[in-house]
């Protein structure tokens, strides 16, 4: 079964490059229709529900606008 | 008559090539213009802005301290640029993606949704041009015939029937 | 002539320098003047040229030096760092009598400084820049057009004394866009006779040669440069270049080169308008430097005023050929710092008590 | 639920100008991240050179110093032999190191200085608007290959890793791509490599990071990522090339052996 | 203070910059001044210091950018066409604020030239020499004590206002050997508090810190050049140093620097002897330059020969100083000649008419 | 009897100003021969470096250019793009060669410039005065290495054949030694090739030379052409590093094995 | 047989190096004791019967101070 | 009193450090004095000098035009620097390897075969010390015991029997 998780992205560094969802496994992620102060469409959970809290997602965020959260289980991956 | 102008957006937005558009109108017109880019590290983070000057005489620096005319594309230009503007000046509002409203009561304001036009007219491309013909229409600083004669040789790769299309966006522009 | 046309300053420096006969091009990369090398790539081999992207600035100003002893016209630019770089290869270039062209888009300073216009290069630029007794004749142009036409200027001049020449622009000039009008038909290098110093190709026919800039040989390097002193002498006699505005009854003088020229330029017209004797002297060629027109004027006006973006360069070269006839006064801008025509506008009325 | 990922403490709070999908934000983490975990953040000094990355003293968490385009090894160098105990890192890009800077790099490889370079190669130069560059792969067009890169005139893409093996002095060597989690992994891995061998005092130590630079190649950040697969990867492979522990370790066993 | 000892130019420079505290050498090989990084391999580390032989000149100045920022005292040396190399590195320098000291033993020039003594790289020197707006402080010596003595106040005054500062000699004192005798104790650079500037080492009790010259922050760039140029004009006001010989009392005030001014001296001797009224002024720093002391005479003497290895550098100088009040004379020896004490008196009596 | 040897006419009359048994008067030689023998004496430009041998255009009969310390591959460069007939030799140093000039040596064989170099690898600085350089070996004596030469704090000696051959552009690369005539007449083989490589058109060429020092190595002639044998050539070992012709043909005979 | 030769020193150009005395395999040459022009002792054929015409000497001169003749035959190495 | 010295033969002849001697001794002798290489490219092909400069003034420039001394130790340096000599000046000659003789008849010549003297004392080393003698001895610019005393300064390495041959040498000389 896989493990929960969740993501937040942080939508001052985010600049929409969607690396993030292309890194993604679970298809969680899509880019907002709105656009932040910086006038860029920020990265959301899409299906917030299928995240396992892998990682992949901020490991390949050039922009470190995502924060993850994971069920605690042992000898889960930290920080890449 | 002397149009201190600056156009201000995202990289993608055709900002460039909407600035060196009115000085090469403002040169077919017979005035004397000035097109000075934002360049090298400022370009980073996907902005740009450009100035362009047109005037009846010789212009001194192409440098636009208090822009008589300020166009914003996005958001970060907006608040980066409205502060500038001249009193009495007019500044020209992509309303399809700014949603900021000036508070300043010594300036004019246009409100244009270019993105909506031009994807009316059949492409985003062409906002740009959109926003061109509203800015001729509300300065007078360049007569619209030099426009539609200057994109030929501005787009020189351009097949006519983009020509056309951009023709049709700065008229609609100017209908604002 | 051909009809106007609107050009970027770098790509008008690039476009003037090939339609005089430019063939060789070697340069690297660095803002605000990238343009020139990315023109050069694409037109050079239109005309049989060739252009090369070098590994550094040195390597860029020595492929210079080799290219131009084969006798062909050669260009190379860069900004401020850049052409620090390339100090000892102008040296070389100097000390070998091999005519190069290259320009200089400053930018602030020092060190990596910013990529904004300036004008703090002045020194390097007028008082040869590397080691060694030499000059460079040095263009400052004011507008695109110039921009487009001084080249031309340069490589004459260079190849009649056999001396490095460049144009010192900055971050405006080359990146502006303004219509451009070329005052010279483009010429033909390959009607151009063989210079007879110069190395490679089929030797069969003459003597060997040899291009160098050195000589052991005690006293020997000593007559060489007082013979190259000489060149100097002549191009300070026959080459200098400048222009004026209001001249004939200004009691104040302003003066600056280059874009800071026309900003200048606006502060005599404001200055005009409210009925102010003022005037413009500007200098066309920088090295050698219009002495005698500072001289004559300085019998005459009551004030000059030095407008530059540098921290105060160019007024040295004011201060030599006025030598305390007449006050000077100084506004300089540093490291970017653009002056508007109102701020010369406001000293001009200090100075005059209005 | 309990933090599996968060912005590390080598890094500020200031967000990174880059454009979007630049690999310069990763390869910045990368670095930061690592001075982190090994816990020589505050004796770490970060040589910054000119760059798109001439901001990267405004993101790391650590003493920076910018200096000349290209001069990096040299003013790691400087810094390194005035205070060993710093642990001194060169980031550059392929215009710096490999082109105007490739004298300093390839002697301060052979001094085998004790330095960590970190290498990024985007295979164009970035800040400048996308000139050529050394690594610049064939074909390629650029603001001054617009025809394409081609061999005759601009020469051959150079290999870093490869050219700097022959080199005695280069104790640690590699190269990964920063286009998916998994090289990024790989490439925090090589990272930590390096800074554990300068730290150790075994001389010097280079990691190479394949990476995307969106803008300049004209390309989304997802085609990007997809260029370094297809056109990158195959012309500088991925690797370790040099390893002072490996040898030292066969070394051994070759003497064990005898 | 330590007996007299026979030294060589070059060697004494580098022991003079040992004994002031310098611990950490980077330079390349280069006539006439190979004896400096030579000696320096094996004093230094004598020390505790760093002595290495850089790849090159551009190496070598940036390994100085490097060590400097560490808060150390450093150094290089190098001739003409290796200082013309550094002039980047330096402006880096200058642009970060960082205090360095180096040497330049000129040759003549322009080019590879030749390896004989020269003082032509004194517009380079003295006005900054790479791109941008700054100084270096530069001072000239005349005599293998000044090489030995003057390093440490080179040290004292780049550490006290954040320049570079330089020595320019030529290859006269570099290579000759004269009895030495230094005027300070040699100092213990541990005992000096660390710059609350400096990087590197464990920085776990304070703030990070960034060394750079770049702002590209509009208008950040100006202040900061305008905040360095004040501190020019502190240097300016504060350590000017000049020296002279019949001051009081001349008609005719000879005035040259550096190997030149002790030819010179002979000649203001020969004059002297014959009842002549001539004078030296000898400008031991030439920046900041010794303007009031040229000013002040120029009340009084009749006329100014100016004497210098090159073709005419540092008589700009006295020009700027002088003004006009005075006619100026020139005598100059380019590319490795070396003037005569008879060859300079000869010309003083043609302008005194004698 | 007849004439077996006398001087080339790719030789001047001027007496070269070398020191005793220094081994730029054969290097000299072998290349005014060949120049002679191939012909092309009337189309060659010697590209003249700063070093001992700053001299050699007076010795050589073509045409000659002496330019910055170091950037010989950039002049030699100019030349040959603006005048392709013209057969251009680099001649240099090894501090000339591997210490200032590395980037511009790297990068003419990178881009494979149509050039040919003459490396003399005498393992110091000789014009100088004897300081050390990138070649000189682990424990030799130099005025700025006094205590012989030590790799952690001067390096490692830099092996350039070996380091160019990782680049795709280096077309022909050899080493050959002055020491002893069987070694000086494979040199002048492989001078000749490198020669044919540039008149071919089949790019960089450099034959690294291994010479005998005797003044700065403080020895007589004799004992410097021994070192040589003792000591360099173990650590700089002779023979062909890079052949464009043997690689085009074992690519044939791959295709016609396929 | 070896084939006879002989060769000629240019005492302008030899430095007295000794390098042809080292490189000559039949013991023809030797320094001169009276020095040159320049002040070098230059090289003599001490032993000019031995001289087989080999060109070895001339092989190894660095100042190209040497001329070879040799009796014709075929087959042999003119210069190197 | 001023000496202006030439000292010129081949590279091993001891040329540089005779020159230093002389130079250490005036300057222990209360004399202002300099020394002077040649340097770089003039050393090669295996020729040395220096100019030394003995003065109870201060010294100018330590270049010597026009000496009042020179010392040739070898054939080429006799005929660089014999025509340099000062009318009235003193030319040494090494006439153990010098076989010209000069035709001026406006200088004194002291030939004096310091190889020989050298080898009969020990070692061709100190051939340089013999002239030295010489020298001081005929133009009286330094104390003699100037000279001995700083033998040991000068040759700082040089153990005690070495040091007693150079005073021998030194003594030898002044013979001449
Ligand atoms: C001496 C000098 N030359 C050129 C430049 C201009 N310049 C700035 S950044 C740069 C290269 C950028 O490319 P790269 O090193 O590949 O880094 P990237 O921007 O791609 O990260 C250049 C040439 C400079 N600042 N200084
Ligand atoms: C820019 C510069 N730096 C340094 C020098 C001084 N210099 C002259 S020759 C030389 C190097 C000589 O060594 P090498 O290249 O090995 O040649 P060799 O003399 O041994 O034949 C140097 C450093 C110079 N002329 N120019
Ligand atoms: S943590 Fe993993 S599953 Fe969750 S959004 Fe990121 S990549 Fe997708
Ligand atoms: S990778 Fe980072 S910057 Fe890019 S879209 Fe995702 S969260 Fe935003
Ligand atoms: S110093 Fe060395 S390289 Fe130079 S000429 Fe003498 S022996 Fe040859
Ligand atoms: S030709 Fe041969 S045998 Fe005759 S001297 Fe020369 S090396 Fe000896």
């Amino acid at each position: 079964m896989p493990s929960k998780g969740k993501i937040e992205v942080d939508i001052v560094r985010c600049k929409g490059c969607e690396l993030c969802i292309l890194a993604c496994p679970q298809d969680v992620l899509a880019l907002s229709d709105t656009f932040s102060a910086s006038g860029y469409y920020p990265a959301y959970m899409k299906n917030p529900e299928n995240c396992t809290g892998c990682a992949l997602c901020a490991i390949a965020c050039p922009d470190v606008a995502i924060t993850v959260w994971k069920e605690e289980r042992k000898g889960d991956l930290i920080n890449g | 008559m002397y149009q201190g102008i600056i156009i201000a957006g995202f990289g993608g937005q055709g900002v460039v090539s909407m600035g060196i558009l009115l000085a090469y109108a403002g040169m077919v017109d017979g005035k004397y213009v000035t097109f000075f880019p934002a360049y090298g590290a400022e370009m980073r983070g996907g902005t740009a802005n450009c100035s362009v000057i047109i005037s009846t005489d010789e212009i001194a620096a192409p440098v636009v301290g208090q822009p008589d005319s300020v166009v914003v594309m996005n958001e970060p230009s907006f608040s980066k640029f409205e502060p500038m503007l001249k009193p009495g000046g007019r500044l020209f509002i992509n309303s399809s993606l700014v949603s900021s409203r000036s508070k300043r009561d010594d300036i004019e304001v246009i409100e244009i949704p270019v993105n909506k036009i031009a994807e009316e007219i059949g492409t985003l491309k062409i906002a740009n041009m959109v926003m061109a013909g509203a800015l001729i229409k509300h300065t007078g600083a360049i007569a619209s015939e030099a426009v539609v004669k200057s994109l030929p040789k501005v787009y020189k790769r351009a097949k006519p029937e983009i020509l056309k299309l951009n023709e049709v966006a700065v008229k609609r522009g100017a209908e604002y | 002539m051909a009809e106007k046309t609107l050009m970027k300053g770098n790509e008008a420096l690039a476009e003037g320098a090939v339609r005089a006969g430019c063939r060789f091009f070697a340069g690297y990369p660095i803002t605000p003047q990238n343009e020139v090398p990315e023109y050069m790539s694409w037109r050079l081999p239109q005309e049989g040229g060739f252009f090369i992207q070098a590994e550094s600035e040195v390597a860029a100003i020595n492929m210079l030096f080799g290219a131009a002893s084969t006798g062909i016209r050669v260009m190379t630019s860069s900004s401020s760092p850049g052409i620090s770089l390339k100090q000892e290869g102008i040296s070389y270039c100097a000390g070998a009598d091999l005519p190069i062209f290259y320009a200089n888009v400053v930018r602030g300073g020092p060190g990596l400084g910013n990529i904004a216009p300036a004008q703090s290069d002045y020194f390097q630029a007028t008082r040869g820049g590397g080691h060694g007794d030499y000059r460079v004749f040095v263009m400052a142009p004011n507008s695109v057009s110039e921009m487009a036409n001084f080249p031309k200027r340069c490589y004459d001049v260079a190849f009649k004394y056999r001396v490095p020449s460049m144009i010192l622009a900055d971050g405006i000039l080359g990146q502006m866009m303004e219509p451009v009008e070329f005052d010279f038909e483009p010429v033909d290098p390959s009607s151009f006779p063989e210079p007879d110093w110069a190395i490679g190709g089929d030797a069969s026919g003459r003597e060997r040669r040899v291009v160098k800039s050195y000589d052991l040989r005690p006293g020997r390097l000593e007559e060489w440069n007082k013979e190259r002193a000489k060149r100097f002498e002549r191009i300070e006699a026959e080459e200098v270049d400048w222009d004026g505005e209001g001249l004939d009854d200004c009691e104040l003088l302003i003066t600056s080169y280059g874009s800071c020229s026309r900003i200048s330029k606006s502060a005599v017209k404001m200055a005009r308008e409210d009925g102010l004797p003022v005037g413009l002297l500007r200098p066309i060629t920088l090295y050698p430097f219009p002495k005698k027109a500072y001289q004559d004027l300085a019998k005459r006006v009551k004030n000059i005023l030095v407008v530059e973006m540098s921290l105060g360069q160019f007024i040295e070269d004011v201060q030599l050929s006025v030598l305390g006839k007449v006050p000077i006064h100084f506004h300089g801008r540093p490291a970017g710092g653009i002056p508007t025509a109102e701020e010369i506008y406001d000293i001009v009325r200090k100075i005059m008590g209005k | 639920m309990k933090i599996v990922f968060e912005k590390t403490n080598g890094l500020t709070e200031v967000p990174m100008r880059y454009c979007p999908g630049c690999g310069h934000g990763v390869a910045h983490r990368l670095v930061a991240e690592v001075m982190e975990e090994l816990g020589v953040t505050k004796r770490t000094v970060a040589v910054v050179p000119v760059g798109c990355s001439v901001f990267m003293d405004e993101y790391v968490n650590c003493d920076g110093i910018q200096g000349a385009h290209g001069r990096g090894p040299a003013i790691a160098t400087g810094i390194k032999r005035s205070k060993p105990e710093t642990v001194v890192i060169s980031y550059q890009g392929d215009g710096d190191l490999a082109s105007i800077g490739m004298a300093e790099t390839i002697h301060s490889a052979s001094r085998s200085e004790n330095i960590t370079i970190i290498f990024i190669n985007n295979a164009i130069y970035g800040m400048t608007g996308g000139q050529m560059a050394p690594t610049t792969i064939l074909g390629m067009r650029t603001t001054t290959s617009p025809a394409g890169r081609r061999a005759e005139i601009n020469g051959f893409p150079i290999p870093m890793c490869e050219l700097l093996s022959s080199l005695e002095g280069a104790s640690y060597l590699a190269r990964a791509a920063l286009d998916k989690p998994a090289h990024i992994i790989r490439a925090k891995k090589y990272i930590k490599k390096a800074f554990e061998t300068q730290i150790k005092g075994k001389g010097f130590s280079m990691v190479e990071l394949l990476s995307p630079c969106p803008t300049d190649w004209g390309m989304t950040p997802k085609d990007a990522v997809e260029r370094i697969r297809q056109e990158m990867i195959p012309r500088y492979p991925l690797g370790v090339f040099r390893d002072w522990e490996a040898e030292e370790k066969a070394k051994k066993e070759e003497k064990a052996a005898v």
